[in-house]
This record gives C-alpha cells, structure tokens and sequence, in this order.
C-alpha cells in the first residue's frame, strides 16, 4: 500500500511517501499507525503523539477504527493549517 | 444549482477577476460576499511562510466542502482558490467567494467554507523568519476547531 | 484604532481599489471580508434602480454603524461605500470591506455593517420597469429588521 | 422649523423640504406628525400609516416621543431599503 506523510511527519520521516505491505494484523488506520511506530526510529519520533496524528485513506479523511482494507493509498498528517 | 470553482495553485490570484466571473452576464446576483486571506508579518518576525499541500486531496476536499455548502444555501456561485509554495507578509493565500439573491446565504456560505477549509483542508504552514530560521510549523488553533461546531 | 472610511457617491467604484487599499502597505492583515450588493433585475422585470438618499444623514448613520464595529471588534480597517441615483442590473450598488488579524473579526464586522446598513441608512429604492413603469418604491424587508435582534 | 421628506412621503406632498412654525402644543416627534396630517389632503394621505413612520432630529433616527425642542431639522420617511 502506498503510504504518505506531510509536514513535519515527511520531514521526521525523511521521505514523503513509500510502499508499505501491512501484515494481516492490520486492519484499521490505528493499526497501520502503531504497525509504522514500530519501523525505526524516525517513525516512533514522527508518531510519538498518535493522539493529533490525522490520516486520510484514497484522499479522504477516516478516523483512526476505520478498516484500511480496499484502500490504495493511506496519507499521515499532523493537524492542518490551511487558510 | 450554484457553480463551483475550485483552484490549488502557486500561482498568485486576483480577487477583482474572480468577483467579476461570478456577476459576469447574469443579473439575479443581489450580494457577493467574500473572503481574502493574507500572510501576516506575525510583528516583523516572519520573512515568508511556505505552504505544503496534499497534491489531489487538497482539490477533492475544498470542491467537498463547498458541495455542502451550495447543499445548505441557496447560492448562485461559489468560488475557492488557496495557494501553495512561498508567500511572502502581505500576499494573498486564500480566496473564497460566494454569490447569492441576498446576502443572508452569501455570508453564511462564505464563512462556512472559511471554517471547513481551515481545519479540513490539507494544508500546512511552516514559517521562514527574517533572522534566517526555517522549520517552525504553524500549530492549529483549537480556536478553528471549535469554529466547526456551530455549523452541526 | 481601525480606519474607518466611509463614502456616499453617484459614481461606481471598484472593489479591488478598496480591498488593496485596506492591505497598503502592511502586513498584519489576515482577512478582509468584503460584501458587493449588486442592483438584481428580479427575473428581467427592471430596467433600473433609483436610490434617493438623505444627503448628510447617510454618511452620518453609516459612520456611526463603522464606529460601533470598531468598538465591538478588532479590526485593521473598515470601508463602506454605498451609491445613489440611477443604477442599472448587474451595477454596483453598495460596498463593506473589513480587516482584521483573524478572520472572524472581519466577517461579523461586515456583517453587522450590512444587517444596520440595510435598516438604519437613510436609502430608498425606486423600480423602474423593463415596461416603463416608474414609482413603485421597494418595501422594507420584515427579514432585514429581524437580522438586526442578534447583534443586542 | 426645517421640515424634510423623503421617498413617497416627499412624492405624496410634493415638495423635499419646507419651512414650518409648529405651535407650542407640538412637543413631541409623535406631535409634529399629527399637526402635518392636519394641514391639507397631500399630508394626510402621505401621513395615512404614522405607525410605519420613521423620523430623525438633526439627521439622527428619533422614536415617536423624543421632544423636538432645540432641533433644527426634522426628517419623515418611510422604512429605509439601502444595501
């Protein structure tokens, strides 16, 4: 699945987006969150508060218990600042 | 049904031209309300500030938004442009104009989009400040979240 | 203390004058809110509006409702023109630009200027029709006094 | 004392403004509406609804019983329809 990050989560990241194959035991988008913290360093520092960590699945805002199955790409923001 | 204009650019706009489409060659327009935002200073401190966007998202959810807008009142156009990229204190970053029979719906739809587009939007901000520093991000405001409320 | 600027004229103006001159030269403005009321052809049937005015009292009442959004609200700048004589469907007719650091500040000022605007300057609106009858006078809208009971 | 008029209450009577010594009886804004109906048929009919009436003194909105005392200028119109 191809994964996305913005702002200072790209930046802690250090890339701003990459394919990710979740294993079976992730369904929802708290799942894929909590699978990412446990990739390396930079991703436990980008996801050290998941409490204000926004995702969007296929450009779409979900909320963290919404199943990411059928989706083809997930996206991790921190809160927006548009406007 | 009102129509509606949605543009992400990094591109400058110009508020004139966009007004003038809505009214152009129609005359059941009675009042057009609009929103333009600007990059502050912040007191001197700031030397620009630089806008991320989510590339197609950004798109999708302010043509989202306004949808529900042009579902809620009854409007005649409905126009929203936010840039991305480097803008400097005192450059135009948004633009939102509604046109509506009265003014009523106009002012309301105009500051309905305002309000999603704030804290719905995929937008970030980070700040270059004049003394050379980049990186700060802008944190939201828990003053636009609360600004979603009243519209339930 | 925002500027206030107020004026009273036969001529058009333009839109885009007045929101850059709110802007000139500084860069602490986040939003300017602006409303454009247009003269309507209520589906072809006129050919124009003709506004009288009370010449002295207009530009006296509309300060005063400026001077009273200054004293509820922080703003940067506040701008309300409004035209009188003959104006054609599709033409200018009024217009209320407000400035601020954030932009609920300027959308209720704006507001506010236009609910007391509508019920409080002394303007009256005669129809001429597209059939050449001239003299109906537009009747006060029950709506536009009732807009007035939320800013108490 | 000056005496202004304005839309169809201006048409209904004919002229903008005139001049008018009001009677000492006359104190209130409510007084001076009902002394004019009383000076011929244009006035009557422009006065017919006083309950839609609005006034101002000196070119500030006043209610029925404000006193005119010291005013220079009293203005009668209907309901105004700006913006």
């Amino acid at each position: 699945m191809k994964v996305s990050y913005f702002a200072w989560i790209r930046e802690r990241i250090g890339r701003p987006e990459e394919e990710i194959a979740f294993p079976a035991s992730v369904v929802t988008v708290a799942d894929a969150l909590a699978h990412l913290q446990g990739l390396g360093e930079e991703y436990a520092y980008a996801f050290e508060k998941p409490g204000i960590i926004r995702a969007a699945l296929d450009r779409k805002h979900v909320k963290p218990e919404t199943p990411i199955a059928g989706a083809g790409e997930i996206a991790f923001f921190p809160p927006m600042t548009g406007g | 049904m009102a129509r509606i204009k949605v543009r992400i650019q990094p591109e400058d706009f110009d508020p004139t031209v966009e007004i003038a489409a809505l009214g152009a060659g129609r005359a059941d327009i009675g009042g057009i309300v609009s929103f333009l935002g600007l990059c502050r200073d912040e007191g001197g401190r700031l030397a620009a500030l630089e806008l991320e966007h989510y590339p197609g998202m950004a798109e999708e959810e302010i043509t989202r938004i306004c949808e529900e807008a042009v579902s809620r009142w009854s409007l005649l156009g409905l126009t929203a442009i936010h840039r991305y990229g480097k803008i400097a204190p005192g450059g135009n970053i948004v633009f939102v104009a509604a046109a509506a029979g009265h003014r009523q719906p106009a002012f309301a739809a105009a500051e309905f989009v305002m309000d999603f587009l704030k804290s719905r939007a995929p937008f970030w901000k980070k700040e270059h400040g004049r003394d050379g520093n980049i990186g700060d991000w802008v944190e939201a405001r828990d003053q636009d979240e609360q600004a979603l409320m009243r519209w339930r």
